[in-house]
């Protein structure tokens, strides 16, 4: 269930509030650097920092989306989202209720998650055994 | 449910994948405010946890805080870890009543002496213990009962973590906080009126992916405590640059402006609520248009008034002035007129300077 | 007593209390000063005294060129930390508040940042004045201990207010609380010692002026 | 009588202190500016010259007798009063390292008159038996003799007789009805007789009615400076009778600063009374004819030539630009010192500081300050309206072996008049 918030969303189309997008684009860009030359990946969490209504929506829009759209099912969706600046990915963590749990800017080749994780690969593939009988 | 298993066990159990588990554990990072850099550090611990037997006492409360807890619809992570750790007593949400429930906290804390948590809401009544009782046993006793055995205890919401509203003035029940009857336990603090649930939840996980809690000087985890309201609120740049807003429906309300001239008590107000927000993350206080009350801060409700700034002095002072002004002119006339006496005095005894006076006593 | 029981004992009857004596000090004082009178003077004017005085209330802030030159240090700091104390006094939001929820009038505050940095300017000052105070051979022959006084109760809002508003060390209501307390040392101390200057300055020129004006000469 | 005594100097103290004084006390921030507007500080760079530490004694009778927690203190046995050690103790401050000059007043950010307040003091160190032995005999002298240098009526005859023969005119004694009564200074009438020389000659060309009194010649006023008022107001008495008995207009002070603050501004306080006359000083007069067109001189002076604008005149007295209008008319090269008018330093000898021969050293030092205000323009002739100055002027220059001649501005004037009758340069 979403629920909009009118106060919040006429403040959006008010004065400038924190001015933390344009810094994030700059810490991305930043990020995209390191990644390209010494390989490390960088994690933003979106949630840690304040902004004020409007201004994700505007770091979104700035950041648009790319060539990969996924979407993961596991104890509610996620999406993954590679946006318009290759290896910079938008993950959207939901719960089962639809309620965002976690919002990532990652700069890698591609998120942590999309891997397929070890130990499901060996119960998948025990399940996998057991229907071949 | 077998005791012994580690909360990863019982997750995949419950069919929960890895990606499932990763995307929790960094839900739960974001929510301790760790980078999200530590995932990895929090699924290998919670991975290994054991899910412990948790006992969880109500006293003088509203039952906000279990609402809180218990408000959403559906299931969501939190709410699987909540599943996880054995509740074995809370007298709100449990089946068993009467005798069947008291004996259901007994067997348990026999059962994990020494290792069960004990949560609590509510504030204790000190001055008659009879004001608030359950199964005939005062809150009083059955809370040092049962912290006897506890590893650790949690005071859930503002009542329980600080005394709370039925602590406010005149304090008829003479209510106190869990901190002030038990010394000898670690107690974790999560304030809030009520808190947020998933500070409860996420205070639980860091409990059990973690131990104790890095604490602040109220108790509080500094995960979630560590930062005020005001140093993550949006409407900071407001503060900084002066805008305020000056009733709840003029221009600057309007605009979003900081609402620190209507009682705002972000900046002494420590809590989640600007980065986690509520209601399904939709909204905070402040977002809403509302200033904060700082619920989760000792005495928030007598604190000067909720539409008043912290720093405002709560006394007339128009009054003070004219009294000041009054009794200074009263009191300067008073000593203004003795001057005069004196100066005359003075004046009156002045005898002529000669010139032969000026000589009379030279020294040498 | 908690922070708060303490918070709100000095921001209400501590308060009351630190204003009633602030401006019952002020009053007695300058009754107490007033009326020990002055003569009239029978000679012959040749200028007005009241333009006179009036006239140096506003001139004496401007040194002439040699004074100022002779006393650059006293001079330049001490401009620096008057104007420091009176911006972070008047022009923080919060102390606006103060004033208009008390008296009801208002008046634009400057941002946040800037009365930040104006406190740590007027902290600098303050404490170079000290250091001046304490080297200065004649400052240091003049001082006793009512000046090194006000320069603590000067220095000690400020400082407090800086860290109550970083919120360093201790938790915020007690840090507001501290810092309320030490404005009302300031205003409990302030007729009774040459604080009262703040206002007798203002009579000093004049009478200074009108002298020198009743005879037509500019101070 | 008890002669002079330690509770009648606190007593004279409490009838001095005033709400101006109170103010100035409650004022003052301990800044120190005021040092360096002395030269008592500023040529020894001994802070016990700081100009509101001389005026301690008084600040601590005002504080112990007339505020609640001086009062207070004194009951408690906090504070101890005014001993007669320290009015021994602060009577150089006082008399010899003050001129009353009241440069510190001038640069006191809060305002502070201290000069004003230096005079009241010195009401109540002259009663504690603490005035100088200098000074005091000087007061005698103008007491019984009627003149701090002991100049009698047939000395001013002799000068009046050698300036007649000297001018070729006459000048009047008694004339009753006359304008203008002139004072003198008994420095103008044993050192610079040249003064009354040079006022007749400009007087008889511009046509003015003028007289001198023999029964109050003398316009110098030690009173003021030792600090009696009883003394003061006898001296001024002499003067005010005499001019009401020839029925004058006004009063000339002459060129002599403190006698200008005397009888000018201090006079009918004294008395009690507004006079019935006016009273101007010779460049005040002076400046009227020249703006008259009264005033017809010829020729100028060509070297550069500077004025010392004696403090009790322009400061403390408020004839600041007539001297300038005046040094114009015949000065061609007229330079001002740095921190000239209001602001300029004291030559270091008023205020009874050049009776007071225990000061004589510290004076002669001090004039160091004056040097330096002259060195800054290279000045080559010194002009100012004050006998008492120019002697000391004379004698600072000597010391630090300037050779600047100091000139009187009247007589400069004098020897610039158009009318050839009356010109009879004489030059030095």
């Amino acid at each position: 269930m979403h629920y909009t918030n009118p106060t919040a969303c006429s403040g959006a189309s008010e004065d400038v509030l924190t001015h933390n997008v344009l810094p994030l684009l700059h810490e991305i860009r930043h990020a995209l650097g390191k990644w390209l030359e010494s390989g490390d990946p960088t994690v933003i969490d979106l949630r840690a920092i304040p902004m004020a209504p409007g201004e994700e929506d505007e770091l979104l829009a700035r950041l648009g989306s790319g060539e990969i759209h996924a979407r993961l099912s596991a104890l509610g969706d996620s999406e993954i989202v590679e946006t318009a600046y290759p290896g910079a990915w938008l993950v959207t963590h939901r719960n089962t209720a639809g309620e965002i749990i976690g919002k990532y800017i990652e700069v890698c080749d591609i998120p942590q998650i999309l891997k397929a994780p070890q130990e499901d690969v060996r119960a998948g593939l025990q399940r996998l055994q057991t229907q071949l009988g | 449910m077998a005791r012994d298993k580690t909360l990863g066990e019982v997750l995949r159990e419950r069919g929960i994948s890895r990606r499932g588990f990763l995307k929790f554990c960094a839900a739960t990072a974001s929510l301790m405010a760790l980078p999200p850099s530590t995932v990895p550090a929090i699924a290998a611990a919670l991975e290994k946890a054991r899910r412990p037997s948790v006992i969880w006492l109500s006293f003088q409360e509203c039952t906000g805080c279990t609402e809180s807890l218990t408000r959403a619809h559906s299931t969501t992570i939190e709410q699987l870890i909540f599943d996880t750790i054995s509740l074995d007593y809370h007298h709100t949400l449990q089946a068993a009543s009467g005798t069947g429930a008291e004996d259901a906290r007994e067997s348990a804390m026999q059962e994990n002496w020494g290792e069960y948590l004990l949560v609590v809401d509510g504030s204790i009544p000190t001055a008659n213990p009879g004001y608030s009782t359950i199964a005939g046993i005062s809150n009083v006793d059955m809370l040092r009962e049962t912290a006897a055995g506890a590893a650790a205890i949690v005071s859930v919401g503002s009542c329980a973590a600080f005394g709370g509203i039925p602590q406010a003035k005149p304090n008829p029940t003479g209510a106190v906080s869990v901190s002030e009857l038990i010394t000898d336990k670690p107690i974790i603090n999560v304030p809030g009126c009520p808190p947020i649930p998933v500070v409860i939840t996420g205070v639980l996980t860091q409990f059990l992916a973690f131990g104790l809690p890095e604490l602040d000087h109220l108790s509080r985890p500094m995960a979630f405590y560590g930062t005020s309201i005001h140093d993550r609120c949006y409407r900071r740049p407001f503060y900084d640059r002066g805008q305020f807003a000056e009733t709840f429906d003029d221009e600057g309300a309007k605009k979003g402006w900081c609402l620190y001239k209507l009682g705002c008590k972000g900046p002494t107000t420590y809590n989640a609520c600007a980065t986690t927000k509520w209601n399904e993350g939709t909204s905070f206080p402040i977002e809403s248009g509302h200033p904060c009350l700082g619920c989760s801060e000792p005495d928030f409700w007598d604190a000067g008034g909720f539409y008043q700034a912290l720093s405002i002095p709560t006394g007339d002072l128009p009054r003070a002035a004219a009294y000041g002004v009054g009794g200074g002119l009263l009191a300067g006339a008073a000593m203004g007129a003795l001057n005069r006496v004196r100066k005359n005095r003075a004046v009156q005894a002045h005898e002529k300077v000669t010139i032969d006076d000026l000589e009379k006593e030279r020294k040498p | 007593m908690t922070e708060i029981e303490f918070l709100l004992w000095v921001r209400g009857p501590a308060f009351e209390g630190a204003t009633v004596i602030f401006v019952l000090g002020v009053a007695f004082r300058l009754l107490e000063i007033l009326m020990l009178g002055r003569k009239a003077n029978l000679a012959e004017a040749r200028g007005s005294a009241m333009l006179g005085g009036l006239r140096t209330i506003a001139t004496r802030s401007f040194p002439d060129a040699t004074t100022h030159k002779r006393s650059a240090f006293t001079h330049t700091v001490g401009y620096i930390f008057h104007i420091g104390f009176f911006v972070t006094l008047l022009l923080f939001a919060p102390h606006i508040l103060v004033v208009e929820k008390a008296f009801g009038v208002s008046w634009p505050a400057l941002p946040t940042p800037v009365v930040d940095a104006t406190a740590v300017v007027t902290m600098i000052a303050l404490i170079a004045v000290l250091w001046h105070r304490l080297k200065d051979p004649v400052l240091r022959f003049l001082s006793n201990f009512q000046d090194y006084f006000a320069w603590f109760l000067t220095i000690l809002p400020v400082f407090t207010g800086y860290i109550a508003f970083h919120r360093v060390g201790m938790s915020p209501p007690t840090l507001i609380a501290i810092h309320i307390l030490s404005i009302e040392l300031l205003m409990v101390v302030f007729p009774f010692t040459k604080l009262m200057h703040a206002f007798t300055l203002f009579m000093a020129r004049w009478y200074n002026g009108a002298i020198a004006g009743y005879k037509g000469v500019n101070s | 009588m008890s002669g002079a005594s330690l509770e009648r100097g606190i007593h004279a103290l409490k009838e001095q202190i005033d709400a101006p004084t109170a103010t100035f006390f409650s004022a003052c921030v301990h800044c120190g500016m005021c040092a360096e507007a002395c030269l008592f500080f500023t040529e020894t760079r001994d802070p016990k010259y700081t100009p509101i530490h001389k005026l301690e004694p008084l600040r601590k009778v005002w504080h112990q007798e007339y505020t609640f927690w001086g009062k207070l203190g004194r009951a408690l046995g906090l504070t101890r009063p005014v001993t007669d050690e320290e009015l021994t103790e602060w009577e150089t401050l006082v008399y010899d390292s003050c001129t009353m000059c009241g440069r510190c007043s001038m640069v006191c950010p809060v305002g502070n008159d201290i000069a004003y307040m230096i005079r009241k003091l010195r009401e109540g160190m002259a009663a504690a038996g603490h005035a100088p032995p200098g000074l005091i005999g000087a007061t005698r002298r103008a007491i019984t003799i009627g003149s701090p240098m002991g100049v009698k009526l047939p000395a001013l005859q002799a000068q009046i007789r050698h300036m007649e023969e000297e001018t070729g005119l006459t000048i009047p004694v008694d004339v009753d009805g006359a304008e203008y009564l002139c004072l003198l200074s008994s420095m103008e009438i044993m050192n610079f007789p040249e003064y009354l020389g040079a006022i007749a000659r400009i007087f008889r060309q511009a046509n003015v009615s003028w007289t001198l009194s023999s029964e109050a010649f003398e316009a110098t006023n030690s009173g003021i400076q030792i600090g009696v008022s009883e003394i003061a107001r006898e001296l001024v008495n002499r003067i005010v009778t005499a001019a009401e008995k020839l029925k004058v207009k006004a009063v000339i002070s002459p060129e002599c600063g403190h006698a200008y603050m005397a009888i000018r501004w201090e006079g009918p306080n004294l008395i009690g009374r507004p006079f019935g006359f006016k009273v101007v000083h010779i460049l005040e007069v002076l400046d009227q004819l020249r703006a008259g067109g009264r005033l017809r001189t010829t020729g100028m002076e060509t070297q550069r030539l500077t004025y010392h604008d004696p403090c009790q005149i322009s400061r403390r007295g408020g004839v600041v630009q007539q001297p300038r209008n005046l040094l114009n008319l015949v000065a061609e090269d007229f330079v001002e010192m740095p921190d000239t008018g209001t602001m300029n330093w004291c030559c270091g000898a008023g205020g009874g500081v050049s009776s007071n021969e225990r000061a004589d050293e510290l004076r002669l030092k001090v004039f160091n300050r004056k040097k330096a205000q002259l060195d800054a323009i290279g000045a080559e002739g010194l002009v100012s309206a004050c006998s008492n100055c120019r002697i000391h002027l004379e004698d600072g220059l000597e010391e630090y072996h300037m050779d600047i001649p100091v000139l009187s501005l009247t007589e400069t004037i004098a020897e610039h008049l158009a009318d050839r009758e009356s010109h009879e340069g004489k030059q030095e």
